[in-house]
């Protein structure tokens, strides 16, 4: 039987926010393989320690594209510390649930703007 | 339900016939017996078997007492291999199998693998061809078994089955296809075929789910696969589920006269050619898997590279069209259709591919829905997608 | 048809409930998808079999994830068998039924019995009762598991499966119960049992025929018996009968509700009293077969003595009366029913064995209808019969 | 799936002829066993080496009855070496064919009839 997504995942998917390049970014998160089937590209502008803007790329499922979604939306605003603790648990929450085998395309998310953030203090030393 | 469905996934399963329910209905009603009753309302009962297996037989150009019912095409595939396997371990355990065939072949000899047979599974050209050169060379002398499918579902692919059965016939084992998405696309004649079993699934050809038949030769004995009565000849137990064989048998006989309503059968390739030609035309840098030439008329795979199956999918079903996808995403795995890596498709490209599959109830309505979106949703979802925005880039 | 039937042969098979086929229609009709489809027109054949699963699990006091839908009791009885079996091989490979089971699990044992297994056929009393000291008695460090009959088909003896159940589980087999005979007619609660596995077919339940299931406990591992796709969580492949299934679940539900009605129930087993007290009051030398009390309330068997059982059903059918008989002679063999046998009864008197089997659609006029013909029929019979005629000279 | 009987067979066991004992035979045949659920008696009275007479009694099945009856019917009026040709194979063309499983009943009025003749001859002598 085939998976089956939460409506929440699915308005999410649909309506899907920040989806895109930022060209100036001041810190990239890439993460995935696309022999698996998922890639994700997370882009963050940062203005005094605190996420202005966030969008991502992704290449991949319905819960890769609507995670990738709603973690820039959940980070938009915070501050990087605050931005980190936004985890995939978080994420599948407000989601709804994800079916099991979809958790791996959470992980991506968390993965994403960790990267993004450590990229960007990566430049900032 | 309420809106509209563009149904574009015949390969997973088919409308049935309401013909087909109307030769079902009296078995659910007044003819409830069980054909083994010795009393004459066993009699209608009965009779319904024997016209299914009359319908089922002619359609296969085979003699009725060659058509086992069974449950589904799944089970006709275990008990052809597990059937030939137990019943010839004297002469050896090896058998040979390709590298595209459905699970229920796939995971069958996977099973009989680990039982102490031994499997080798042919290769496949890009389009997903089995050379009959390669067969012979693999052909052994403890060669109990070949199976290799007539078409494959996912791609449409359709393999030289008489060469490939004579091949096997001189070697002396025994040759199998899974028929499952042939039939009704293409005329079946086992005896022109030359082959000793064939497997069919009810529901794949406007029939009732949980159907299915297997061809077994005269001649041909087989381990049984399931135990209890004298149902079937001996080689299938178990009370004869008779709404659902006389369902099959109609499905077969209306199969057998829409094949030979050339029309509608070119209508159905021509529905599928001009989704080909309106795909390759509007959506850039796609590629059509499968074989261009032999391939079932009803089937078209195409990947559209840098983007994912399972997302387009679920555009499309915003639309109200229903197709399927070679992604693994569609089912949370890994690794994405066995057969388009078996055909040298790249994983990523394969993460891409999407099949859309017609039958006699498709139109042309059908076409034009999917030409009137998936143009959007392709641009919509590359647009975000970061190997396509780099390609461009480097371009 | 045209000709009244008097159907007293529900447990060969029972006609569908009018509820189930109208359950099942949609799944022919608007609803045809594959429920793996990734679509939203899949939700409502997805929906159907959760539904269903739902139902089946509330009608045996079971979790819905413990239920695999099948084909029938037969391949139930056969995955539940040799499931255990080969998954328990390095525990042993002993097991333990009963003598008077159905060929679905006798052939089962005998078939593992050929692969290495060993078997002990519990012997029953005259009434057909396995005595638990007995089974306690057959129990080894090596048997792995123990499967006795919930009812009888041929007499309708319940066993006491409980006691079975905690003797198995004390010696640390898995047990199992072929109840395929019990649904429907007393009420099945897998946890007070405390059982491990039990088949169902639907077909003798008012379900559609081509459809069954398996219970299965929470954690008891079985191996596959049919390899390929991921269906029912992977333990049974094949694209789910979606119709069969929705009607097995509604055959179920009305199943559940039927035997809260107690009156129903009552008068079912008055019809099958009243039978059997007008049989012994008007033909002598007659016994009644099974247990009187541990029986299933719709069956009757009886032998009447000195003439066969296949005289009888056909000279019944003549009057439209439909019932079965434990004469080898129905099925042309020369072995008359190992049930009986296994009870006790000599060769003779089997093959004079009938039985009649009521269900909720059973009403007096059938009763009426066979204590009209029934004694005239075994007065001619006799009359014609060596045996009777030299006994009765003997008097 | 259960066996089918040809019109005839149920014909022959429907109206059926010649049932019952002669008191007075002149020869009597008895064959079968009751372990195998198929008893057949046959009875003849004999004039002038022409069976005048005969009769059935049978335990069994449809096809032992119905092979008894029309057996018992093609004897009468014929010469003891006349009857003797009475075959089963003969018996089961006339009626139209029997299930191959049973086979076994037609050879009982066969075998009948020739026990019942060799019982007159032994009696002869
Ligand atoms: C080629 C092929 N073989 C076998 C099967 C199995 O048939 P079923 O699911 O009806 O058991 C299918 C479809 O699922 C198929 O496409
Ligand atoms: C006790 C019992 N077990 C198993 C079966 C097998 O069920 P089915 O014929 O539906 O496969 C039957 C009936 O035939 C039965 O009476
Ligand atoms: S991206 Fe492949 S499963 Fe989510
Ligand atoms: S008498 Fe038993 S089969 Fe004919």
């Amino acid at each position: 039987m085939a998976l089956s997504y939460s409506p929440k995942v699915m308005d999410q998917f649909k309506k899907m926010t920040n989806n895109g390049r930022i060209e100036d970014a001041d810190g990239i998160g890439k993460v995935g393989n696309p022999v698996c089937g998922d890639v994700m590209w997370i882009y963050i502008k940062v203005k005094d320690n605190i996420i202005t803007e966030c969008k991502f790329e992704t290449f991949g499922c319905v819960a890769a594209i609507a995670t990738s979604s709603l973690g820039t939306e959940l980070v938009i605003g915070k501050t990087l510390e605050e931005a980190l603790e936004v985890t995939d648990k978080r994420i599948i929450d407000l989601l709804g649930g994800l079916p099991k085998e979809k958790h791996h395309c959470s992980v991506l998310a968390e993965d994403g703007i960790r990267k993004a953030i450590e990229d960007y203090r990566s430049k900032q030393k | 339900m309420g809106n509209k469905i563009y149904y574009l996934d015949n390969n997973a399963t088919t409308k049935t016939d309401p013909a087909v329910l109307e030769a079902m209905l009296p078995y659910f009603g007044e003819e409830y017996a069980n054909p083994s009753g010795v009393y004459s309302f066993a009699q209608g009962a009965k009779k319904a078997i024997d016209d299914a297996r009359e319908q089922a037989a002619s359609f296969l150009n085979a003699d009725p007492k060659e058509i086992v019912f069974t449950s589904g095409g799944t089970e006709s595939d275990n008990m052809a291999i597990k059937g030939i396997a137990y019943a010839n371990t004297d002469k050896g355990r090896h058998i040979i199998t390709s590298k595209i065939e459905h699970h229920a072949i796939l995971n069958t000899c996977k099973y009989l693998e680990k039982q102490g047979f031994e499997v080798t599974y042919l290769p496949v050209d890009k389009y997903g061809i089995v050379d009959p050169g390669e067969l012979k060379k693999a052909l052994r002398k403890d060669t109990v078994l070949v199976s290799i499918m007539y078409a494959n579902n996912e791609i449409g692919t359709i393999q030289d089955i008489s060469t490939l059965a004579r091949v096997t016939k001189e070697a002396g084992a025994y040759f199998h296809t899974d028929a499952v998405q042939a039939a009704g696309k293409t005329a079946l004649d086992v005896k022109e075929l030359g082959i000793d079993m064939l497997s069919l699934s009810g529901h794949k050809f406007h029939g009732p789910k949980g159907t299915g038949l297997l061809y077994l030769r005269k001649g041909v004995r087989i381990h049984s696969f399931m135990q209890g009565g004298h149902h079937e000849f001996n080689r299938r137990a178990g009370t004869e589920n008779v709404p659902g064989i006389a369902g099959i048998g109609k499905a077969c006989a209306i199969a057998a006269a829409h094949l030979a309503d050339n029309n509608d059968m070119k209508r159905i390739k021509a529905l599928r050619d001009s989704l080909e030609k309106g795909i390759l035309e509007k959506i850039p840098d796609v590629q059509v898997n499968g074989h261009p030439g032999k391939r079932v008329d009803n089937t078209l795979n195409v990947s559209v590279r840098h983007i994912e199956g399972e997302a387009m999918l679920i555009h499309m079903d915003f639309e109200g069209i229903c197709a399927s996808s070679g992604s693994a995403c569609t089912s949370g795995s890994l690794e994405p259709s066995h057969v388009l890596l078996a055909c040298g498709v790249d994983h990523e490209t394969a993460h891409g591919s999407i099949r859309f599959s017609f039958s006699k109830y498709s139109s042309q309505e059908d076409v034009d829905k999917v030409m009137e979106v998936l143009p959007g949703i392709t641009q919509k979802l590359r647009s975000m997608s970061p190997m396509w925005n780099e390609r461009k880039k480097n371009r």
